[in-house]
């Protein structure tokens, strides 16, 4: 009976998930952009560990863990630092304005979930719709990588659907092996590491990390 | 047990290399533990030779007759590669164009960056195996981006983000992948492991594995460069140091297309249908049609070598897609001679851009002139890669073009025009830097020309002949790969 | 065969005795028919006398090829004539060239002709190399069609066989023949350097082909060529007789009917050089650069005449 | 009763690739020679030039004797090197070695004055030329053969830009190559069809192999094509006369005289051998495409004025009317008339023979005269005869034959071709009837402008006044170059005057390829054909008559008359000064040939305006083709690339839409 609710609460969590896309898609400020993906690390955190206690999948709890301590401390606040370093505050308009983003957006929503829906149905385990909603978590991530013009956004649409895919990998198949999943946030972390040391370098050589300065390289 | 030695000594070399911080002598070293590796890379194909396919490890490693000459492959072209690096870089140092930091970043990720393919290469865990891709990425991304140019870092950024975005995609493929695994094999390990996949890969639920190889396709795919997913090749390869765009384009490619063809073996089985093949089919020709169209406006040489990459990976995902015996047997030759010849070309053209100062290609007249061995190696080289016999490239083309005029006759124009198109355009660019006159003068040090010399040498000699264990151990991939 | 031997002998002997005759002959009708006093019909030989006797006179650069050709030529054309049947129809030589032989035997008269005429390197040698070139290139095929709409009649490319053919077969109509006709005139008028196309009896720089070719020859070497010239119009002739009216050639071997062969084989070559000089004429020369105009009229009519060989005769 | 003397060649393809590995290590050994050119010169090639006879000597061989088979250990693992060497092969053997004999001689002496370095690589990749040549011709398998066949063109490539610093030079070496590229893959895609599945890839299985008419004639015409692209066949032609003229002399005359004739006998081996059944059209096809070339060829060759380039023109002319005689064969051969196309067949494989010899001389002649002079424009030579008589002499015998003139080869095999032509009342289908002698009307014009053309070349070169005063320091060729002409004149004239020995060893060629051979009805000395009745041609006879004529005539003149001579100035209708400069010149010598057909050329012409104080004139005849069928091609293919960059752009979001836009059309595409 207890699984309904967590059931619930872990579908829920994936609504959540779904909604911080959206709102992180139409997000314009840098500063919202990485709260909103700390809050998105949150409830992914969150909606592993229920899944980890429900079904007693103990080493759910490690990545439940790990998400938590790198996805919504150390990035965000180490994303602050940078930001506060290289002070770039808002981020110009997008390449597609957010009206029509939505859009897009909303009929990705729908392509996923139909995508998904066989999927679904033979799974065997409590989530049924989330596999789609990883899905469109990934797409939508992916989606906002292509309008926003700048290198911050960019990584934090990178991480996004990392989200995206830790959360498929939790809920849909009560997690990867730990092995991989160490490995996982193992690359993670040092993605992080070696992007930041590239806005560094972008900075000094384009002093901004707008990413217009970034198409020399094309066949002429 | 030689596993152990074949991961070890690159990843030590690579933690050793960051510490020991650029010395004098840390290009020998990279070189020796290079030596090293391949040492244990010849031992552990001496096993497989003597006691056929095993895993170790707990089945957590496992080497079969497909990826063990992969294996010996990029342990060569790596050991080769430093041997070439060593005057190559000093060089670049001597012109200022790195400082000690950077050549102690260049050595110790190049080591990280062969353990990670040799992992990559030899894991039996397909969520390794994605991990030890991402790594290789992350250790080339700032050894593109080495010299700090504005145009090397928009190379790296784009490798960074494109490639990671691929990755992610083949990510999710994984976890599909274990989603229809667990039902069978139960959740845990071992569903992950690709020698009990292979087991049962018939009773994996098909729609989901359908699903699972499209995100797989387009994730590696994007690595193994396959238009339209390749944007970001050119300007990696041609950014970054030689040494690297040797590496990249011989051995990287290659690695990918390994991965590719893992779960290709699977979804096969999981369909019973060419589902996978006609995508790859469909894939490789447009890559190969892509890239010659595009090969025909460089001006730099090395981005052209770049596109060539492509096109030939494209010819190679096209045998692979086309399947049997023949095609198979000529996509792993294919992947062999393509790594030799495209290293040594880009050895060769790494000389002469050194000397010229410039990449474009204006700039390089007459090396046959100032430097005849380097001339001849980059004249024989372009050759041997636009598949003129005996040269081994055209081996393989003479198999693949045969057997799809026999099976897929509708791909055939496609081939026959990018094949020429590809021909006249690097050829009519590469011969007057070969050729004609020149006022540049001589080159002031000794290039290191054995690598150059010694890849042509094995390319055309598999040419004419291929050693029985070889042919044996490429039959045996074949069949691996549903030949 | 001994006597086939002696035949050929003796005709080729004939040919080469009798062709300046013929020339003398055309000129005599010419100026009659022009209401000029002729010259006497032997005018040719005392020309060939005259020119025997007198010294050679050869330009400095002049090599040895200059002085070999004129030989050559008038061998050339001694064979043409020894091959070509006119009195009698079985020579042993004959097996030796059929038709297309015949054809290669002008053609390499022709060609040291005009390699001889441009070994001097003056401004007419190499004209007249050039626009006799030029004529042949387009008669030699014609002339070749000529021979292979005859030969498709008679199944063979050999001339006695051709004759044989046309003369001691049962008579037989053939248009193809007519047209070959029409065309082999406009041929041999060419090839020989007559009017429309050529006018041997001037110099005037612009309009000469043949003479341009000899103009730096003079004495023996000059004589030969004149000769050859008389003898290639004497072998045009007889080929013509034999294509086109070939009755009363001796057939193989009935030395009965030799004699009566000799007169009509005269009587022919009267009416023949007549009906030259008469077109000859009444025809003005045509500008050079209508002769290939002029000539590959004549290659389409041969043509013509072999695809109505294949349309009516077969 | 020739087999006893040559019953101790215990299997000729061993020997026939014993010569093979021989060139080879004489290639790579004089690399080691570099330092002495001398040697180089005075012993590779000599060595060579023995080879090549011996190559001969098998060819003969592998004629008389029954075709033999050897696997060598090499090529792929599934795919050793299957050699053969049947009587085609023996035969293009034949060719090869004898010419390539008299051409390395003279190139013994022509290379001398060569540096060491590109020397000693230069006889590297001439005896691998040589060496490339007899593989294909040995080949028994599609691997094999593809291997010798581009060792060839590269190597040829490589020889062709040996002056590489000329930019023109490596202009023509970059489309030889790119053509000899494209062929090959439309030969690979040939053997692709052949090939019976599973990577079989031997001719054996070829020959056994069961192929709708549909894929024969798709294998049929990528064969044409690419074999083709190799002989230069019209509109295939265009590298042709810009790379043989570019090679150094000896190489042209290795190019046009040998390598041209493999592809022939490639087209042959895949018509007749390996395919198992015939289709008549493709005999038209061959016939009219072999006719269309054999006239561009001739027409451009008269209006060249660069002696090489000439030559070359000619060669296409030449590779034209062996295309005519292949179709004829092929459409006899079709209409069950074996005999006919024995006859054909034969005059094919003569005038290959003769073309070889006659194509070689006048290439080396040229190249003497580019030694004596340095000049390979005609409007600057001239009356060469007299400083190099030599040269002269025999390369007037190769014109005389390329010429088509009795008593010389040319006109043997061009008489049996016209023979050829006139049989075809004997064929079934009526249009073929007339079409065929209309074509023999085209051979018949080609030919005439062949000695047109040859006039020019020798009147042009070699006779006149020197158009150049620095003409009067030409030497003549040195005795080595000598000796290598004289044996290829010789091969010209015993060829015409001994065809039907000749024939007799063509038979069994003959009867390979269509199950008959040729009998001659003639005794030795009488060439006939078909019979007796029907055609005749008694080569010694002509030439004895000729000959006798000539001696008597001139006994007679001179015993008769006095032979006095008397040397002064020309006359020339009196005018009173001469000069080099009022001859014909090269383009004026063709003037006439492009009034008539200037539709096939785009003419330039840049006329000198009546004041100017030095008038200049300036013609060219270009080669309508290019503008035809390759500008076009290259326009496209610009554009496409163009298209092509587009894509490529530099914005990292429209990248990562090309991944976006991939993903999702493959999820649709997989899982409707």
């Amino acid at each position: 009976m207890s699984l309904t609710y967590h059931l619930q609460i872990v579908n829920l969590l994936a609504a959540l998930l779904l909604l911080i896309s959206f709102a992180m898609l139409s997000q314009r400020r840098i500063a919202g952009l990485i709260t909103l993906f700390a809050w998105q690390g949150a409830a992914l955190a969150a909606s592993t560990a229920l899944v980890a206690w429900s079904t007693g999948q103990h080493h759910l709890y490690y990545s439940a863990a790990l998400t938590l301590v790198l996805k919504v401390i150390a990035m965000p606040w180490y994303f602050f630092r940078i930001v506060k370093k290289l002070d770039v505050s808002r981020d110009v308009e997008p390449m597609i304005n957010i009206p029509t983003t939505m859009l897009i957006g909303i009929v990705l929503v729908i392509f996923a979930f139909n995508l998904t829906q066989p999927i679904s149905e033979m799974s065997g385990t409590v989530m049924r719709s989330t596999l789609g909603i990883a899905l469109a978590t990934v797409l939508l991530a992916f989606l906002m990588m292509i309008t926003r013009s700048k290198a911050i956004p960019q990584v934090i649409g990178f991480l996004a659907m990392e989200n995206g895919l830790f959360f498929a990998a939790t809920s849909a198949t009560y997690g990867m092996p730990l092995v991989v999943e160490l490995g996982v946030a193992l690359d993670v972390m040092v993605g992080v590491f070696v992007l930041s040391i590239f806005f560094f370098q972008i900075r000094e050589t384009f002093d901004s990390l707008d990413l217009k300065h970034m198409e020399k390289l094309k066949e002429r | 047990m030689e596993i152990y030695w074949l991961l070890g000594i690159p990843l030590t070399g690579g933690i050793f290399l960051a510490l020991w911080g650029c010395r004098k002598h840390s290009p020998e070293i990279n070189t020796l533990f290079s030596l090293l590796t391949l040492l244990a890379a010849a031992l552990l194909t001496h096993r497989i030779i003597e006691n056929g396919p095993m895993t170790v490890g707990g089945g957590w490693f496992f080497i079969d007759s497909f990826n063990v000459f992969l294996v010996a492959l990029t342990a060569f072209v790596a050991f080769t590669t430093a041997l070439f690096s060593r005057p190559y870089m000093r060089i670049e140092q001597e012109h200022g164009k790195l400082n000690d930091k950077r050549l102690r970043l260049y050595h110790s990720s190049y080591q990280i960056f062969i353990f990670a393919m040799l992992l990559a290469l030899t894991t039996n865990n397909m969520g390794i195996l994605w991990v030890a891709m991402e790594a290789a990425t992350l250790a080339t991304v700032l050894l593109v981006s080495l010299y700090r140019t504005p145009a090397s870092l928009e190379a790296a950024w784009k490798y960074f983000i494109l490639c990671g975005v691929g990755i992610a995609l083949a990510l999710f493929g994984t976890i599909l992948l274990y989603f229809a695994a667990e039902k069978v094999l139960g959740s845990g390990g071992t569903a992950l492991l690709w020698t009990h996949l292979n087991g049962v890969k018939t009773e994996l639920e098909p729609t989901v594995l359908s699903l699972a190889f499209v995100f797989l396709l387009v994730g590696y795919g994007t690595k193994v460069g396959l238009a339209p997913l390749h944007s970001w090749l050119p300007d990696a390869h041609a950014e970054g140091p030689t040494p690297v765009s040797a590496v990249l384009s011989g051995l990287l490619l290659n690695v990918a297309l390994y991965a590719v063809m893992r779960s290709k073996v699977l979804v096969d089985g999981a369909l019973g249908n060419e589902m996978a093949g006609n995508l790859m089919m469909g894939f490789g020709l447009l890559s190969v049609v892509v890239a010659a169209f595009l090969i025909k406006r460089q001006t730099d040489v090395k981005r052209m070598f770049a596109y060539s990459s492509i096109e030939h990976m494209g010819l190679i995902t096209f045998a692979f897609g086309m399947g049997g015996a023949v095609a198979n047997f000529a996509a792993l030759l294919h992947m062999t001679m393509h790594s030799l010849t495209k290293s040594a070309i880009f050895f060769a053209v790494g000389h002469a851009t050194q000397k010229a100062g410039s990449q474009l290609m204006a700039d390089i007249r007459g090396l046959i002139k100032t430097n005849p061995t380097i001339g001849w190696g980059l004249m024989l080289g372009t050759v041997a890669i636009l598949g003129v016999p005996p040269f081994g490239v055209f081996a393989s083309e003479f198999l693949i073009i045969t057997t799809a005029m026999h099976d897929h006759p509708w791909a055939t124009p496609f081939l026959l025009l990018a094949l020429g198109v590809a021909f006249a355009s690097i050829f009519g660019k590469v011969q007057p830097m070969v050729f004609g006159e020149t006022e540049s003068a001589k080159l002031p040090y000794q290039p290191a020309l054995t690598p150059v010399f010694l890849h042509l040498g094995l390319v055309l000699m598999l040419g004419l002949f291929i050693p029985p264990y070889l042919a044996a151990w490429y039959r045996q991939a074949a069949q691996l790969l549903g030949g | 065969m001994s006597t086939g031997i002696l035949l050929q002998l003796a005709q080729t002997l004939l040919a080469i005795l009798l062709a300046p005759l013929l020339m003398g002959w055309v000129n005599q009708c010419r100026a009659w028919l022009q209401g000029r006093s002729a010259p006497p019909i032997t005018q040719p030989y005392r020309t060939l006398k005259k020119l025997f006797h007198k010294d050679a006179v050869i330009a400095h650069n002049a090599s040895p090829l200059f002085r070999f050709a004129p030989y050559m030529i008038f061998a050339c054309m001694a064979l043409a004539a020894g091959i070509v049947p006119t009195v009698v129809n079985d020579l042993p030589f004959s097996p030796a060239a059929d038709v297309i032989a015949l054809v290669g035997i002008f053609a390499l008269a022709r060609v040291f002709l005009a390699l001889a005429a441009m070994d001097i390197g003056t401004s007419f040698g190499t004209l007249g190399a050039r626009r006799e070139m030029l004529v042949s290139f387009l008669a030699e095929p014609a002339l070749l069609m000529v021979f292979f709409t005859a030969s498709l009649i008679s199944q063979s490319t050999r001339l006695p066989v051709i004759v044989d053919t046309l003369a001691h077969q049962e008579f037989v109509i053939y248009p193809s023949l007519a047209f070959a006709a029409v065309a082999f005139w406009m041929i041999s008028v060419a090839e020989n350097a007559r009017i429309p196309i050529d006018n041997p009896s001037t110099h005037l720089e612009l309009t000469m082909i043949h003479e341009a070719m000899i103009l730096e020859y003079s004495a023996r070497h000059l004589a030969l060529i004149e000769w050859s010239v008389a003898l290639k119009l004497f072998t045009y002739s007889a080929l013509g007789i034999a294509l086109f009216l070939p009755w009363g050639i001796a057939a193989q071997g009935d030395m009965a009917a030799l004699p009566l062969a000799l007169l009509i084989m005269i009587a022919k070559f009267l009416l023949g050089g007549a009906l030259l000089a008469f077109i000859e004429t009444i025809s003005a020369k045509v500008r050079l650069f209508r002769a290939p105009e002029f000539l590959g009229t004549a290659f389409l009519l041969a043509v013509l005449g072999m695809l109505l060989h294949f349309l009516l005769e077969v | 009763m020739t087999n006893g003397l040559f019953s101790y060649f215990a299997d000729p393809v061993q020997w026939a690739w014993a010569g093979v590995m021989f060139w080879l290590v004489l290639g790579f050994a004089s690399l080691l020679l570099q330092r002495s050119p001398h040697l180089l010169s005075r012993l590779v090639f000599p060595l060579g030039a023995l080879g090549a006879l011996f190559i001969a000597g098998v060819g003969v061989a592998g004629l008389l004797l029954p075709a033999s088979a050897v696997v060598l250990p090499i090529g792929l693992p599934d795919l050793p090197f299957h050699l053969r060497l049947d009587a085609l092969s023996a035969f293009f053997m034949v060719l090869l070695g004898g010419a390539a004999f008299g051409i390395t001689v003279y190139a013994s002496g022509y290379f001398k004055s060569m540096a060491a370095g590109p020397l000693a690589l230069l006889a590297l990749w001439y005896h691998l030329f040589l060496g490339g040549m007899v593989t294909v011709l040995l080949a028994d398998d599609a691997y094999a053969f593809m291997v010798a066949w581009e060792v060839m063109a590269l190597s040829s490539y490589f020889l062709v830009t040996t002056d590489h610093k000329v930019p023109e030079i490596r202009r023509a070496g970059f489309l030889y190559l790119l053509i000899a590229h494209v062929g090959a893959i439309s030969l690979l895609l040939t053997f692709g069809v052949l090939q019976g599945g599973h990577g079989d890839y031997t001719f054996d299985t070829m020959r056994l192999a069961e192929m709708t008419p549909f894929w024969a004639s798709v294998a049929y015409l990528l064969a044409l094509f690419g074999f083709g692209a190799k002989a230069g066949m019209v509109p295939l032609h265009v590298w042709l006369p810009e790379a043989h003229p570019a090679a150094p002399s000896p190489v042209s005359a290795l190019m046009s005289g040998v390598m041209l004739k493999t592809a022939i006998y490639g087209l042959l081996r895949v018509t007749f051998d390996l395919l198992n059944i015939q289709i008549g059209w493709w005999g038209t096809l061959a016939l009219a495409l072999g006719l269309i070339t054999a006239l561009y060829g001739v027409i451009f060759a008269a209006v060249q004025s660069d002696m090489k380039r000439l030559l070359a023109w000619s060669s296409i002319e030449n590779i034209g009317i062996l295309l005519a005689a292949f179709g004829l064969t092929l459409i006899f051969y079709t209409d069950g008339k074996g005999a006919l196309a024995a006859l054909t067949l034969t005059a094919l494989l003569y005038h290959a023979l003769n073309h070889a010899f006659f194509k070689g001389l006048l290439f080396v002649g040229t190249g003497s005269v580019l030694h004596a002079t340095g000049v390979r424009h005609m409007g600057h030579l001239g009356g060469l005869m007299r400083f190099m008589p030599w040269t002269a002499w025999l390369t007037l015998i190769g014109a005389l034959a390329i010429a088509g003139l009795p008593p010389l080869n040319g006109f043997v095999s061009e008489w049996l071709l016209l023979q050829a032509f006139l049989q075809t009342p004997g064929l079934t289908q009526p249009y073929l009837n007339m079409v065929i002698p209309v074509a023999a009307a085209t051979v018949a014009l080609a030919a005439a402008l062949a000695a047109y053309v040859m006039v020019k070349f020798f009147g042009v070169v070699f006779l006149g006044q020197p158009r150049d005063p620095v003409l009067h320091e030409a030497h003549e060729a040195s005795w080595p170059e000598r000796l290598g002409m004289l044996w290829l004149a010789a091969g010209c004239v015993l060829l015409g005057l001994f065809p039907t020995q000749v024939i007799g060893w063509l038979a069994p060629v003959v009867s390979l390829l269509t199950d008959q051979s040729l009998v001659n009805d003639g005794n030795w000395l009488m060439l006939a054909p078909i019979s007796a009745e029907r055609a005749s041609y008694a080569p010694l006879i002509f030439f004895a008559v000729v000959a006798t004529v000539l001696l008597l005539t001139f006994i007679w003149v001179r015993r008769v008359y006095h032979g006095r001579v008397r040397r002064s100035d020309p006359w020339d209708c009196g005018y009173p000064e001469q000069d080099a400069r009022m001859q014909d010149s090269a383009e004026g010598f063709g003037q006439p040939i492009r009034q008539i057909f200037e539709v096939f050329m785009r003419v330039e012409r840049e006329t000198p305006d009546p004041f100017s104080r030095t008038p200049h004139y300036h013609g060219a005849s270009l080669d309508k083709a290019w503008f035809i069928f390759y500008a076009p091609i290259a326009r496209v293919t610009n554009w496409l690339s163009e298209q092509a960059g587009r894509l490529q752009h530099g914005r990292i979001q429209w990248y990562l839409i090309y991944s976006f836009a991939t993903l999702i059309f493959l999820l649709v595409f997989t899982t409707r």
